[in-house]
């Protein structure tokens, strides 16, 4: 259809201005694949704890990185680069987590609150607010705290504190999508509630959710990765990038390859998705932040 | 409506927040597994000697008893007892917070230093090299995780190069405790050794603190320059006759500055989250670690109050910048909420 | 009417934006002459080029997108679009510039005062040291405040402003439309300039606000002798306003004359057709013209206009680009149906003759919508004359706004 | 690196450089190592211990002393000459505040003479004698009493409660100057203490600099801006330390025993059968060889090795897994169904490496082992109930007073469950008996049967997997003279002992 | 002072024969302004503030004034997409002025409203085809097919062709969103339209063609308009009946050949005044030019007595005290002025 071709050379030509966010959609689509294939790419797998059969080797612990082990291996002799690649699936299952549990409850609230306004939209508001009067991740501290410290919770703790940043985005773009006269044309119609907030506005607020969505991912595992480092997130052994930093700080810097792939694994992971955000951002037209 | 009732209504648009706050803070604090008492008293204590010391926390009164014992305790300056530091958790606040502000604002004096300048730059030189660098460099800053940063820049100056060190506040004996802050405690005793010892120390965790509010400042000033460079009154100025760099430096400096502004309050509150990493790595004597601590071990009244203060740092960082917002662009007053 | 020296002269412009729909050949081949003294108003439906033509004129065009491909353009028969300093400097001491939104033509951020201040001091100064910068935004300038202040009040006086000692404190935000486009003006007239730019200034306005700054205008152009060229595409403005009348149609010029000629008598299809579809207190033609401006990626051959064209000869129109033909009288058209040197008398039975819109349309078998738009179902119907026909769907610039 | 070379007064002062922080240097409320590093340094208790291996009681503020027939009443003549630093004298009714406050307090180690030690139990007979009469026979009581910090009562009357956060109200070999919390303590040569100063360079002053980074403590011994390190580093760490020239690494093997306790009263580990083929799965060597690079001994049964007492014909196990296989096929469950939880204190990479080799070693006999890191505190919390403790649970005992009591009766006797020190919930009605008789029992050779019988019985039940008794390393540099590792709590680094040895 | 004119209210009421569609009485409007610490109500807009009229069948009624004079407010509120603060609207014989959004829906697929911006009242997210359908979707008509068959005769109806069904408005010209703008009006097939300033964000040549093509469905389909805008050339080509509206008060209200030819109210006058003319023959048309003074006063603070006083050429003193009423000054003819009681009382 034309308008689809249209929109796609659009899209082309928008991309092209900015090839910095091809080199980020490059990097996601990397990590995926990585993610997806990890037991088959990784050289050993079982370092990571794939398929439930431990191995460590103690007697290999801290090798330098080479031919054999191009990250270097760790104090309990596992290859650093096998984790690296494990350490994907975490982070981006994390990202993923986080931010759809924060969209579905952000988006809704923002909605709600930014069109059926009111005393609802302000009590909703408000407590939005609060949670937004905390940095993140020290609300993620102070909720990762009663929890057991694991990645599962340290997912929990962090959906928890950045619905409202979705709530607050929704609101801010329903707040002005609701003056555009489709909205009241609609009304005008007779179309409930309902019908306007989820069929009328959220197709228009879907694109900086987008953008926020590819930003905030790599913010996440950003956040993800501090509780690890805190020892509040991922427990070892599992292979979680900030976890895993955290682990091979004691051993600096004599052994700085510890520390420094699973670093340089989360900066480009969260440079890809910054990238692409960024990229999208100037695609879709949007201002988020 | 004056600029007095606008910056009236902010100050006070930031106690139901702070209330709320206060609330969701304690709640969290109380619903935590483990007993404070028993905590605070170590591993041997006796059961009675841990059972005293819940009757006198009031831990076995319903929750909201406590919460507004609390408060009250809270208005007279009362956070109660850190169950790890054994003192008033105010003041183990009054003693740690001044590190950690010295910290982040030196941080964020550093941010705004570097990155709005850089901002500029891009933004006068848009898609030209000098864009793209400052652009580059923005993602490095946002997307490099600041713990990371921290210990591969201790890794290279500390360590490798030697030149700055790697942790601590002062390398020499320290000023009188005035302010808390070293490099103002310093200059107040005149005690320039110190105050060297104190620059070089702060030197690396500010720096690293700044990174990401770099990169961010960069980004919006330029954005915003941009922004504000094509509208009409740069035009209209221009061509009454006003020459374009003043036009720049003056007129469109100060417009798009409300939205640097913005990001600044942002980022300042996250510059106290990330705070809770930096200290840690380099041994940052300050709250954030006090903190840290305190949640590792379960030290619910250090919990509620590092989470409450940091959470006044935001709501007045906010509220500070909506003054400034109110000051620099005149329709915010006129605009109401600015939300 | 005796033509003196032209204050300003445009001679063969063109400019070209680069969009992601291509290159878009926006203006082509636009000559304007202003002479001293003289109101010229541009006239053109939305999306026409004037505004590209004052950017051009005020050096402020958008470069990149924008690229002025050809053209010269004389200030006192000096040569500016070579050469940037010059402009730069022209600009800053002689002309001066009007906009359409005086709300956004105003930083929000000073009081009117500080503005009128620094276009007081700065007034003819290409550049300025940090230094200086750094000084005026402590609020200390060299020059007399309390003689700006008299002259920033007087002219404010002059434009009818109620309070003007008040007005200066004041933000723009605290100022009604018409207050702010009258300050507008008067920003403008701060600087003394001999030629004046307005880009729509009264298009924001009601009908009675309009009236009084279109007053105030007049008033002060004949005071200071100001030439000025004037955008509208109020038709009714520019009868107001202008000696001559330029109109425009996809970055071309149709037809040149003095105002009566124009809006009495229209030569132009298209002069006539915009003039025709104004509703006016004597009748209201509904007809309208059909379809829409072409694509300016791929700007219709011949003529421009001839896709609409009621009286396009085929053959004709859709090949050869018209030159502007004169009339002994001065006017000049660029339309195939006349030629040089007919007389206006000659020239308006042509008109009459072959000019005929009404709502079946010229070139389409669909007769009442708006056919030009729709390539798919237009294309290849009628050869010869519609194979050219690519009208853009949609317009670029309503892309890049959205 | 990077430390301003001002920071060292190269002469005269020592540098402890320790990566954790005090919570507290109330006196009566210190309890953890680095606390009572300062206690010992900076007060005098009635008795001290020696530097030997195993440790013996030597005179302090007390000349001397006696202990009456009824193993239950003490008699302590205080030496005259001491003095609190404000220059009070020491006298027989600041012991008696210091007991008081130390009970009061409810705080530090005052769980040392919780049940021993009454409201009335100390008394002054005069200015320099101190009568104590315990409530019950309590045969470590004279081992416990260096832990007992003698404070002065006026001067902290005189002041605010928390005074003592501040300030010392000691009359040890040091006194406290400069608190900048959690940065650095500093210790000043106290020159009127009473005793003895060997004879060489003495150290002057002793900073107590808190540095968490453990790179910066490595950095620092490099370039001799600190003198000593704690324990607490990673064993990477010590082994750069050791390739510096001018330090050395204390590895002595003292009192850090490390075990992996089992939850006997829960399924599986109920069975004995499942706890020894788990005892003999493990991978012993290498855990010394290469977890702890050899700087730990195996352990022997409950007890370790250098506490008198040890029995040296307990069980030993080590890695044999066919042996782990027989008694697993003895046992009523099945290796396929067995899966247990491990936990350790997050950050002590030892116990987190050792899991790890676990989680190997018992994957070969079919057995699932989660890994769980925990913060202390959550640990101490855990452990108050059975139904939250964990299968495993990797714990150092720590050492208080040198009597094989120490570590055995907090493990292992029922009336201590809940503590950290138990989570095996051990019920052994015959270990308890022993255990309580030793109490009660003066005479040291009666008691060595007790222990040893205990050691067996316990051993053979495998309650705990006897992993290690670690070394505790301490990096020193070189030009400190005198040092050595008694591994005592506090004890161990007695600074008034040391000299400047160049 | 006793006058002969009686007051304006009864007047529509005068030919019952055949009931008005729309009658709106005394009509209010009033929003809030808020401000001060606890955002307190501090005062209020009376956007609209008793206004009467009738829209006949078939007819266009049009209100002319100026920016923020009330006109959207008032198309909106009749639209019921506003609760009116007082006054009636009976639409249909059917007071319709405090009906619940409920009891609303039969009544809003008799009157739709075509807005002025075209660009914002389409909805960018949606097709055209799910933009005209949207009517029929929310009432539940028909089925799907029924539906698509429905919407492709709208848009023949207002000449777009088939295949931009499957377009997206930002695919369109701005006239051509009008048009589906007014497909979509036409889907329930209402009897009144609301037309707020349906052209004034068109060009001209754009505004004749959907003029006319609200022309030609007004006679085809007997619909009524509620036409508003600001241009009054236009009104007076297209309008039966004109109502000028000033600060939310209307001014005066006659057939538009009357208002033309003998406006009797001084705003009107000046704002006839005020048209720019195209062509020399207009002027003709146009009264005496009125030299315009004063700014339009701020709707939150309306001048006393004649709201119009401080800019009216005719000002006398009272009338900054004296509210004036509406008067009959001829055949269907109203104004609001003090000087048609003094005129009176002169004769
Ligand atoms: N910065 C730009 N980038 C790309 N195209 C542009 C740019 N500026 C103008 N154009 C194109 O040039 C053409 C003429 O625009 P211009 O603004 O001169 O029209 P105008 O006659 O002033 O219209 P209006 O009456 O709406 O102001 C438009 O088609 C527009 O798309
Ligand atoms: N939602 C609202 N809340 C408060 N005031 C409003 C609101 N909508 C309109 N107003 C005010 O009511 C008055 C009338 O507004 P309205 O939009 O009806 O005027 P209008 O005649 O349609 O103007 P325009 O010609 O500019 O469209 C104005 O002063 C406006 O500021
Ligand atoms: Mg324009
Ligand atoms: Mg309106």
């Amino acid at each position: 259809m034309e308008n689809r071709k249209e929109s796609a050379r659009r899209i082309a030509y928008r991309f092209r201005q900015n090839p910095l966010s091809l080199v980020g959609l490059g990097i996601i689509v990397g990590l995926v694949f990585i993610a997806i294939f990890a037991p088959y790419i990784a050289r050993h797998p079982q370092d990571a704890g794939y398929m439930g059969e431990p191995a460590v080797d103690f007697a290999n612990r801290f090798a330098e990185p080479s031919l054999a082990h191009p990250f270097g291996t760790d104090q309990a002799g596992r290859d650093i680069l096998s984790r690296v690649i494990f350490g994907t699936r975490y982070s981006l299952a994390l990202g993923l987590f986080v931010l759809t549990f924060a969209i579905g409850i952000g988006v809704p609230v923002g909605l709600v609150a930014g069109y059926v306004g009111g005393f609802t939209g302000q009590v909703l508001m408000r407590i939005t607010d609060i949670f937004l009067s905390v940095p993140p991740l020290v609300l993620a501290l102070a909720v990762a705290v009663p929890l057991q410290p694991s990645l599962r919770n340290a997912m929990i703790a962090i959906a928890v504190v950045w619905w409202p940043w979705y709530a607050r985005l929704v609101y801010g773009e329903v707040i002005s999508v609701r003056e555009e006269q489709f909205v009241e044309a609609s009304r005008g119609i007779g179309a409930s509630r309902i019908r306007i907030m989820f069929r009328e506005i959220l197709p228009n607020v879907l694109a900086p959710i987008t953008v926020k969505f590819s930003l905030d991912m790599g913010y996440a595992i950003l956040i993800g990765a501090s509780l690890g480092f805190l020892g509040l997130g991922a427990q070892p052994p599992t292979p979680e990038w900030g976890t895993m930093i955290a682990e091979g700080r004691a051993y600096l810097p004599a052994q700085w390859w510890y520390s420094t792939f699973p670093g340089v694994a989360i900066f480009i992971a969260v440079l890809g998705f910054n990238l692409l955000g960024d990229g999208l951002r100037d695609v879709l037209d949007v201002e988020v932040d | 409506m004056g600029f007095k009732s606008y910056v009236i209504r902010r100050t006070l648009a930031g106690i139901p927040v702070f209330i709320g706050l206060s609330i969701l803070i304690f709640t969290l604090a109380r619903v935590l597994p483990g007993d404070p008492a028993r905590l605070a008293l170590g591993p041997r204590a006796t059961d009675e000697a841990v059972q005293s010391l819940r009757d006198e926390m009031g831990l076995d009164d319903p929750v909201v008893v406590q919460y507004f014992d609390y408060m009250a305790g809270l208005l007279q300056g009362d956070m109660g007892i850190s169950l790890i530091t054994n003192r008033n958790v105010a003041a183990d606040l009054v003693y740690f917070f001044p590190a950690t502000f010295e910290l982040i604002t030196v941080g964020m004096l550093i941010a705004i230093a570097i990155g709005v300048p850089l901002g500029i730059i891009a933004g006068r030189n848009k898609d030209e090299a000098e864009d793209n660098a400052s652009r580059l460099f923005a993602f490095f800053g946002v997307s490099m995780p600041a713990f990371w940063a921290a210990i591969l820049l201790q890794l290279v100056f500390a360590f490798h190069l030697g030149l700055l060190p790697a942790t601590g506040r002062i390398g020499v004996e320290a000023p009188p405790r005035l302010t808390g802050m070293m490099l103002v405690d310093s200059l107040i005793a005149m005690d320039f050794r110190a105050f060297r010892s104190a620059v070089a120390h702060i030197a690396l965790p500010a720096f690293t603190l700044a990174l990401a509010p770099m990169a961010d400042i960069a980004r919006m000033t330029r954005s915003s320059f941009i922004e504000e460079l094509n509208k009409d009154y740069v035009h209209a100025l221009h061509s009454s006759g006003i020459p374009g760099k003043l036009i720049a430096y003056k007129y469109v400096l100060k417009s798009s500055f409300a939205a640097t502004l913005t990001i600044i309050a942002l980022d300042y509150g996250f510059l106290i989250g990330s705070a809770f990493l930096i200290e840690i790595v380099f041994a940052w004597p300050g709250m954030a670690r006090y903190g840290v601590d305190a949640i590792l071990a379960n030290d619910i009244n250090a919990i509620v109050g590092v989470t409450l203060v940091v959470g006044i740092v935001f709501i007045v960082a906010n509220l500070v910048v909506d003054i400034l917002y109110g000051y620099f662009d005149p329709r915010v007053r006129y605009g109401g909420d600015g939300e | 009417m005796s033509r003196t020296d032209p204050i300003l002269e445009l001679r063969d412009l063109e400019v070209h934006f680069d969009t992601f729909d291509g290159r878009a050949r926006v203006i082509n081949d636009v000559d304007i002459t202003v002479d001293e003294g003289e109101t010229v108003a541009i006239v053109g439906e939305s999306g026409c080029g004037k505004s590209v033509t004052a950017e051009t004129i005020m050096g402020m065009l958008p470069q990149p997108p924008g690229e002025i491909v050809d053209g010269e353009l004389y200030y006192k028969g000096e040569e500016l679009l070579g050469d940037q300093t010059a402009h730069e400097r022209v600009k800053s001491e002689s002309m001066g510039m009007i906009f359409q939104d005086p709300m956004t033509s105003l930083s929000p951020v000073f009081t009117v005062g500080e503005m009128m201040r620094d276009v007081l001091t700065y007034q003819g100064k290409t550049n300025v040291g940090w230094l200086e910068i750094v000084r005026n935004v402590l609020g200390r300038r060299d020059a007399d405040e309390a003689e700006m202040r008299d002259r920033s009040v007087e002219l404010l006086d002059q434009l009818q402003i109620p309070d003007p000692e008040g007005v200066l404190d004041r933000y723009p935000i605290e100022l009604s439309g018409g207050m702010r486009q009258r300050v507008l003006i008067a920003m403008a007239m701060l600087g003394e300039p001999e030629f004046l730019i307005a880009d729509e200034p009264t298009t924001a306005l009601d009908v009675t606000v309009q009236d009084q700054i279109l007053d105030l205008l007049t008033e002060q152009i004949e005071r200071e002798n100001l030439s000025m060229l004037y955008i509208t595409h109020n038709l009714g403005v520019a009868r107001r306003i202008a000696d001559r009348i330029y109109v425009m149609y996809a970055g071309e010029i149709a037809e040149v004359g003095t105002r009566d000629e124009i809006l009495d008598e229209p030569l132009h299809p298209y002069s006539r057709g915009l003039v025709d579809s104004v509703p006016k207190l004597t009748e209201f033609d509904r007809d309208g013209i059909e379809g829409l401006l072409p694509d300016y990626t791929d700007p219709p051959s011949g003529c421009r206009f001839h896709p609409r064209c009621p009286a396009a000869m085929s053959g004709t129109c859709d090949v050869e680009r018209p030159p502007r033909y004169e009339l002994s009288s001065g006017q000049e058209v660029a339309c195939h149906l006349y030629e040089d040197g007919l007389s206006r008398a000659e020239a308006a039975e042509i008109a009459a003759e072959e000019i005929e819109f009404d709502s079946g349309a010229a070139f389409e078998d669909r007769p009442t919508s708006e056919p030009a738009q729709d390539r798919s179902s237009v294309k290849g119907e009628s050869a010869g004359t519609t194979a050219s026909i690519d009208a853009q769907t949609p317009r670029s610039a309503e892309d890049t706004d959205e | 690196a990077g430390e301003e070379p001002e920071e060292t007064d190269e002469d005269e002062s020592l540098v402890y450089a320790t990566t954790i922080s005090p919570s507290t240097i109330d006196p009566m409320r210190a309890s953890d190592n680095f606390e009572n590093i300062y206690t010992v340094n900076v007060y005098d208790s009635l008795l001290n211990y020696t530097d030997e291996s195993p440790p013996e009681l030597a005179p302090g503020l007390a000349e001397d002393w006696e202990v009456g027939d009824d193993d239950q009443t003490y008699e302590f003549f205080l030496r005259d000459d001491a003095t609190f630093h404000n220059g009070d004298p020491v006298t027989a009714d600041d012991v008696v505040y210091s007991f008081e406050r130390m009970l009061e307090l409810q705080d530090g180690l005052s769980w040392m003479w919780a049940d021993t030690i009454g409201p009335d139990s100390v008394t002054a007979a005069d200015e320099t004698t101190v009568e104590i009469e315990t409530e019950r026979t309590f045969a470590p009581f004279l081992f416990t009493l260096p832990y007992m910090p003698i404070v002065n009562e006026s001067e902290i009357d005189a002041n605010d409660e928390d005074w003592l956060e501040q300030n010392d109200a000691g009359s040890g070999p040091y006194e406290l100057v400069e608190h900048e919390r959690e940065e650095r303590l500093v210790l000043q040569r106290s020159e009127d203490w009473w005793g003895d100063w060997p004879s060489d360079d003495l150290f002057d002053e002793v900073v107590l600099e808190i540095v968490p980074e453990e790179g910066t403590v490595t950095g620092m011994m490099g370039d001799e801006s600190a003198d000593i390190t704690d324990e607490w580093l990673s064993v990477e760490s010590y082994q750069e330390l050791a390739d510096l020239d001018h330090v050395f690494v204390s590895d002595e093997v003292t009192f850090s025993p490390l075990y992996v306790f089992m939850h006997t009263q829960r399924e599986p580990l109920d069975d004995v059968n499942v706890r020894r083929a788990i005892s003999y799965a493990v991978d012993y060597q290498q855990i010394v060889d290469d977890i702890l690079l050899g700087n730990a001994d195996q352990m022997q049964g409950p007890l370790p090795s250098e506490m008198w007492g040890h029995n040296d014909d307990v069980i030993q196990y080590e890695q044999d897994l066919e042996r782990a296989q027989e008694y697993l096929d003895e046992s009523d469950y099945d290796a396929e169904d067995i899966e247990l939880t491990y936990t350790y204190v997050t950050g002590l990479t030892v116990t987190e490496n050792i899991g790890l080799l676990l989680q190997t070693n018992l994957n070969e006999l079919g057995i699932d082992l989660e890994l769980e890191g925990a913060p202390w505190t959550r640990i101490t919390d855990m452990v108050t109930s059975q139904d939250t403790t964990s299968d495993m649970h990797a714990i150092y005992l720590s050492f208080s007073y040198v009597d094989p009591d120490t570590f055995l009766y907090p493990a292992w006797h029922s009336d201590s469950h809940g503590s950290w020190e138990s989570p095996a919930w051990y019920e052994n009605e015959e270990v308890d008996q022993l255990l309580d008789d030793a109490r009660t029992e003066i005479d040291v050779d009666q008691r060595t049967e007790y222990y040893e019988e205990v050691q067996e019985i316990i051993a053979d039940d495998a309650p705990a997997l006897f992993v290690v008794n670690e070394a505790e390393l301490y990096g020193v540099n070189e030009r400190v003279g005198g040092y050595v590792d008694n591994g005592l709590v506090g004890y161990s680094k007695a600074f008034w002992r040391l000299y400047e040895d160049r | 002072m006793s006058s002969d004119h009686t007051r304006a209210d009864e007047t529509d009421s005068i030919d019952d024969t055949d009931e008005p569609l729309l009658q709106v009485r005394d009509l209010e409007k009033y929003y809030p302004i808020t401000g001060g610490l606890l955002k307190k109500q501090i005062g209020e807009v009376k956007a609209v503030d008793g206004v009467s009229f009738d829209v006949r069948r078939g007819e266009t009624f049009a209100i002319v004034g100026e920016s923020g004079c009330g006109k959207t407010t008032l198309g909106k509120t009749i639209a019921r997409l506003h609760a009116p603060t007082g006054g009636s609207i009976r639409f249909d014989g059917r007071d319709i002025s405090a009906l619940s959004e409920r009891d609303l829906k039969p009544v809003r697929r008799e009157i739709q409203v075509v807005y002025q911006d075209p660009t914002s009242s389409l909805n960018p997210r949606k097709r055209i085809k799910d933009i005209v359908a949207e009517p029929l979707v929310v009432h539940d008509i028909g089925t799907k097919a029924e539906r698509r068959e429905r919407v492709a005769e709208l848009l023949e109806r207002v000449d777009l062709p088939e295949d931009f069904l499957y377009r997206y408005p930002n695919e369109l010209s701005g006239g051509q969103k009008q048009r589906v703008a007014i497909a979509r009006a036409l889907t329930l097939n209402p009897s009144l339209l609301v037309l707020d300033e349906p052209t004034s964000a068109l060009d001209v040549s754009v505004q004749a063609k959907v003029i006319a093509l609200l022309e030609e469905l007004q006679a085809e389909l007997d619909l009524s308009y509620l036409m508003i805008t600001h241009d009054l050339s236009l009104t007076k080509n297209i309008a039966d009946r004109i109502g000028v509206m000033y600060l939310g008060k209307l001014m005066e209200k006659a057939p538009a050949e009357t208002l033309f030819d003998a406006p009797q109210n001084p705003y009107t006058e000046q704002l006839l005044s005020a048209i720019p003319i195209v062509e020399e023959s207009e002027a003709a048309f146009k009264p005496e030019r009125i030299s315009i003074r004063g700014e339009t006063p701020d709707p939150s603070d309306p001048p006393s007595g004649c709201p119009f006083h401080p800019r009216c050429h005719r000002a006398v003193d009272d009338c900054s005290r004296v509210e004036p009423e509406l008067v009959d000054v001829g055949t269907d003819h109203v104004s609001r002025c003090l000087l048609h009681d003094e005129d009176e009382s002169e004769m």
